[in-house]
């Protein structure tokens, strides 16, 4: 498979990104700089976390109007698979490609820690090789990761299935104390409405490898490859 | 010209830096405090030209890149 | 515009001497005039000069065959980590602009020790922080409400976290490790030292020299303002009222933004071949930058003030050579390549300015609008300052302290309570609440977070800075670097020799326990006063110890920083040398942990229970005598590098025959609380902690005095756990490498159980860790 | 009563914020942009009582915590 990953001034987890998806899941990435107009075609778009232009003024806000975003709305609207990683999760819902915010945590703290996350719904491009029951384990950093979406969105959501991860306990129970941030309903990511893009705010790329204390990233990654695989002889092209 | 932009949460959204700051003033001693809310201030420094035409174009901006609609309010002002 | 006339008054005002201005006067054969006078001071500050240290510092073990950019050569010194690859590292204190605005002052800290480390062509890889502040808590005995003092403390803690978290997290740099203290002696004064390690391959090292005449020079980064003005100069005087005030109205605000897309560029460009030298404007920002590169390469600069880009209208020369503007970088160019220079200045949307040549006249020429008004010889601005060797005298208090005596302290009785309230003692308690505010994960190569004795890198290929057109090179294998910092003042402050020592001995120590060899050390020498007799022994005092160890563990100093006149009113602060030390660890496998993995397993002791040669068991100076009575006093323990070195050796090679499960040194708290530390100190996840009770019998080690026993802080100790069927078999080996080791009993349970001669006692490993855990966050909400 | 507190970087200390806006609404095609400057707004809702007193209890609390004095400026007003 071919994965791009958008690159924004100040994206910083890119390159942590392209070392998951080259040396860990062996397939080929390519970094794509923010003011290109173009994608390439991508058999999935990775936008990465970070602080693009530094968090100023709010987080995601500007990346939204570079060039490549354009492209980016065209890509998903054709059924694109797009997954946005904690800044990325935040451009994306700025971007208006996925529904609600992100606003400041509620410790009024950066937080960066391992977290567990209970899989919602397992009817998704980005989570149907999680096994049921299976909490991951998959650490977060991030200072403006609490959701927010008003009451009749989530109550779509959450009919739509679009809510895909919650922050949990070990043993897998949503409980207040297994959010970092505070996010409406422990929420910990989300999908859109035709489940091609999603995002979250903890980092699969940095849980994707045991010397660094957890695997269960990758199933995220290996979700999206085997779905493509599946698709693949179906629509060459989404 | 100068635009006076004041952002603010919407009142249904959490404001945990109000909730804090209020706290702070209560533990100061400040009495009779109902609510605070924090929210953002942008002073835009324009060349002087038409104001209708500045505002239409910033009202613009306002609304789709110096707020987020779907956590906050904003007003706008022109200064001539 | 008219220049204020030189008068001694003014030259008085720039911190030069008498003496000073007249050996200016002599290398000039003229008056300086403002600007020049300006240039000077900043340039003849401590802080640049090293004018009261250098010949201290010269006496540092600075070679070694991996070193391959040695100490003051260039903006950091580089070591060789094998197959081609090196590391830069080096540590900068930022303690008076952190004491003016902590959040600002620490951000810019960690911005400029970033900027030394990417000006060498490394890629920052990771930081690590050390921190000093006054109490945040308040003694028990005056329990009613919080002091104006603690208070501040607490502001100042809150800012000083908050932005290094700001810079780094945005710039994103992993921040794995680090320390905190809390003594009275720092209130109003904190400590803010910053340390920075960067990767890249032995021929991308980038020189900081301004060779090639008639090579173009470069300016890039955002504008220059009035901010930190002189802040050098400020950095080396007394910290007063009036000298803060001062500096108030020129605070630096970091943009760690723009540091990220100036590192970036800068890292895209070297890889071109188009620069001829590159320096970073740190302190005394354009003026030293020009001169510094200048001496080096042996030419000359010229440079025109008009064409450096301005915030404001109306800045004068003196304002623009002095400005410490952050995230500005000075970059010379090979004549002919300046379009690739501007190209990939403009991909990252960077300012950017041509303002001057390389000259073969050996002088720093400054000229703004069309007139000349700097003409100074570069080499002896930036390499003649005077050199001072102060006079030292053995501190008064020493006699007083040495005097103490444990026979006027009663022996506990019970240990349970003096254990409980040793880990919620800020300077022992957990620093979750400060580290989990940083990134401390992203680059992908955080094998070891913060938490354990030392912090665990892993350099991948793709670590190193890139090579254009060429994908990334396969490395062998990918290395792993182990980061310590450390230092316990206390024991500089009652023996500035014994106690600089023990600083290096614990950090090579932690290196050990995590596995490591050590590299190299970047050393910070923060004290008072120099002028004053006293401190200055003390200065001298400590760089002894500080070489001495140094040389033993083999670890040479590749670079430092020296930041002086820390004082308060009330003084000044303890003597405080932080040693950072970075290590190897040769393979994956021996990267080693300090917390308990599993229940059944067997506790050993390396090194002796106590130092019996120590009049003062290991109490002199302790945490306990502190926490339970109040007192800072007493000789501190002693430090026999030689044993420590074997004790280090014989710990890396059962570490090496994969005996080792764990492996925690005991260091402040002494053996009780490195015992619970490595009960609890593994957290899994937030709010998931895995604890490994621990049942341990002392009582083979008799005739002791129980708060000795438990709480001495004797040196050259280490508690590791091993299978308990290899026990027998590690204490035999340990002891064939010349190490005595004990059994001290077996992990498992919900408590921690110690038994000795004199009794038994439990602790509820929760209650514990929670008061351990929370400390702090507890302190920080009020 | 209602407290309005606008906070506002001192004009000789940098202000990447600002800046880095001006940026994106200059490459958005917004012309004349002068400058720009990003502060915070606190509204503070108060129980109905003297208003010269809440004003200098306020202009206290401005002083010490809702702004930062070594480098921001701060306009508190008090409307009934
Ligand atoms: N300022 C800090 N930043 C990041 N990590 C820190 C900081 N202070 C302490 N830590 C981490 O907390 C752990 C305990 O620190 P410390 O008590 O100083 O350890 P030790 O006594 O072994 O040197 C270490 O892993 C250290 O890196
Ligand atoms: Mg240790």
């Amino acid at each position: 498979m071919n994965f791009a990953i958008l690159q924004f001034p100040a994206s910083n987890c890119d390159q942590d990104a392209v070392h998951v998806v080259r040396h860990v899941l062996g397939h080929s990435a390519q970094m794509i700089w923010h003011k290109e107009s173009s994608l390439g075609e991508p058999d999935a778009v990775i936008v990465p976390g970070g602080f693009s232009y530094g968090d100023y003024l709010r987080t995601g806000a500007i990346a939204q109007f570079s060039p490549v975003m354009q492209a980016l709305r065209g890509y998903a609207e054709a059924g694109g698979l797009v997954l946005g990683i904690c800044n990325g999760f935040q451009i994306l819902c700025e971007a208006g490609l996925l529904p609600g915010a992100l606003i400041r945590n509620r410790s009024l703290q950066f937080r960066c820690e391992q977290v567990f996350l209970k899989t919602i719904s397992r009817d998704s491009p980005f989570t149907c090789k999680v096994p049921a029951d299976k909490t991951l384990k998959i650490p977060v950093a991030h200072g403006d990761g609490c959701y927010y979406a008003d009451a009749p969105t989530i109550a779509r959501m959450e009919e739509k299935q679009q809510i895909l991860w919650r922050y949990s306990t070990e043993q897998g129970e949503v409980s207040g104390m297994a959010s970092p941030n505070g996010s409406v309903g422990n929420i910990a990511g989300v999908c859109n409405e035709s489940r091609n893009v999603a995002g979250l705010m903890p980092h699969p790329e940095r849980a994707s490898e045991a010397i660094l204390g957890s695997e269960d990233g990758r199933l995220l990654f290996e979700s999206m490859i085997d779905w493509l695989q599946r698709r693949k002889p179906a629509c060459a092209t989404p | 010209m100068k635009a006076k932009i004041i952002v603010t949460p919407k009142k249904a959204v959490l404001d945990p830096q109000g909730k804090t700051v209020q706290n702070a003033l209560e533990q100061m001693g400040h009495l009779g405090i109902q609510a605070v809310h924090v929210g953002k201030y942008l002073e835009i420094e324009l060349a002087d030209g038409d104001k209708e035409a500045a505002r239409k174009q910033l009202d613009e901006a306002c609304h789709r890149f110096l707020s987020n609609p779907v956590i906050e309010d904003y007003q706008l002002e022109i200064e001539s | 515009m008219t220049e204020p006339r030189i008068t001694p008054e003014l030259v008085q005002k720039h911190n030069l001497t008498p003496e000073e201005y007249e050996k200016i006067l002599g290398i000039l054969g003229r008056e300086p005039n403002y600007t020049e006078l300006g240039v000077f001071s900043v340039m003849w500050s401590e802080h640049c000069s090293y004018k009261n240290t250098r010949p201290l510092l010269k006496t540092f073990p600075t070679k070694s065959p991996k070193i391959l950019v040695g100490a003051g050569e260039e903006n950091a010194g580089i070591i060789d980590i094998g197959d081609g690859l090196a590391i830069a590292f080096k540590i900068e204190s930022h303690n008076h602009p952190s004491a003016v605005e902590p959040f600002q002052g620490a951000a810019t800290g960690v911005g400029g020790i970033i900027r030394d480390i990417f000006t060498m062509g490394a890629r920052p890889v990771c930081a690590v922080n050390s921190l000093r502040f006054g109490p945040i808590t308040q003694a028990p005995s005056k329990s009613s409400g919080v002091t104006a003092e603690i208070a501040n403390n607490r502001r100042l803690l809150s800012g000083v976290v908050g932005g290094i978290a700001h810079y780094g997290n945005c710039f994103g740099i992993p921040t794995i490790g680090g320390e905190v203290y809390f003594d009275p002696c720092y209130e109003g004064n904190p400590l803010v030292n910053a340390f920075c390690l960067g990767v890249l391959r032995h021929d991308q090292i980038a020189r900081g020299s301004a060779t090639g005449v008639g090579n173009p020079v470069f300016y890039v980064g955002p504008a220059t303002g009035r901010d930190g003005l002189a802040g050098a100069a400020f950095a080396s005087q007394d910290l007063t009222d009036e000298s803060a005030q001062q500096q108030r109205g020129a605070v630096q605000v970091g943009d760690p933004f723009m540091e990220k897309l100036v590192c970036e560029a800068c890292l895209e460009l070297l890889a071109t071949g188009a620069v001829a030298g590159m320096q970073d404007m740190g302190a005394a920002g354009l003026t030293c930058s020009t001169c510094e590169t200048a001496a080096r390469a042996d030419t000359g600069i010229e440079i025109e003030l008009d064409k450096v880009p301005q915030r404001g209208p109306g800045m004068t020369p003196y304002e623009i050579m002095l400005s410490e503007s952050q995230e500005r970088m000075l970059v010379i160019v090979h004549k002919g390549r300046e379009e690739e220079v501007k190209r990939i200045f403009d991909k990252w949307d960077l300012p950017w300015s041509e303002i001057g040549t390389v000259t073969d006249s050996g002088r720093m020429v400054v000229k703004h609008g069309g007139t000349v008004v700097v003409d100074l010889p570069a080499r002896q601005l930036a390499d003649d300052a005077p050199v001072y060797h102060r006079e030292a005298r053995e501190p008064a208090y020493l006699a007083g302290v040495r005097a103490f005596s444990l026979a006027t302290v009663p022996d506990l009785t019970d240990p349970r309570e003096a254990l409980s309230r040793l880990l919620a003692w800020p300077s022992i308690a957990s620093k979750n609440w400060v580290f989990r505010q940083y990134d401390h994960m992203v680059r992908n190569g955080s094998v070891v977070c913060p938490g354990s004795d030392a912090a665990v890198i892993r350099i991948k290929h793709d670590s190193v800075p890139p090579v254009p057109g060429q994908p990334p090179q396969a490395l062998a294998q990918d290395k792993l670097i182990a980061v310590s910092v450390d230092c316990n003042a206390t024991y500089v402050y009652l023996d500035p020799y014994e106690g600089s020592k023990i600083a290096v001995a614990e950090a090579a120590r932690n290196l050990a326990c995590s596995g490591a060899v050590p590299l190299g050390t970047t050393d910070n020498l923060n004290f008072g006063n120099p002028h004053n007799p006293e401190i200055f022994h003390q200065l001298a005092e400590s760089v002894r110890g500080l070489s001495e160890a140094c040389r033993v563990f083999r670890a040479p100093v590749t670079g430092g920083n020296v930041s002086l006149y820390n004082q308060n009113p009330n003084g000044a602060i303890d003597p405080t040398p932080t040693i950072a030390m970075v290590g190897q660890i040769e393979r994956e496998e021996h990267i080693t942990t300090q917390w308990f993995k599993e229940d059944g397993d067997a506790i050993l002791l390396l090194g002796a229970p106590v130092d019996g040669s120590d009049p003062m068991l290991g109490l002199g100076g302790s945490a306990f005598l502190k926490v339970a009575h109040g007192t800072k006093s007493g000789t501190p323990p002693r430090c026999d590098l030689e044993k420590e070195k074997q004790l280090h050796e014989a710990l890396l090679a059962l570490i090496y025959s994969g005996e080792i499960k764990s492996a925690h040194d005991c260091s402040d708290g002494g053996l009780a609380v490195a015992l619970a530390e490595c009960c609890f100190s593994h957290q899994k996840a937030r709010d998931t902690f895995q604890l490994t009770g621990a049942s341990v019998d002392l009582s083979s080690v008799s005739d002791l005095r129980l708060d000795a026993l438990l709480f001495g802080e004797s040196q050259g100790r280490v508690l590791v756990s091993v299978s308990a069927l290899n026990a027998v078999k590690v204490i035999e080996r340990a002891r064939i490498l010349g190490v005595a080791a004990l059994n001290l009993g077996i992990t498992g349970g919900t408590a921690l159980n110690i038994r000795t001669g004199t009794g038994e006692w439990s602790w509820d490993l929760r209650e514990l860790h929670r008061l351990w855990w929370n400390a702090i966050a507890e302190a920080m909400r009020i």
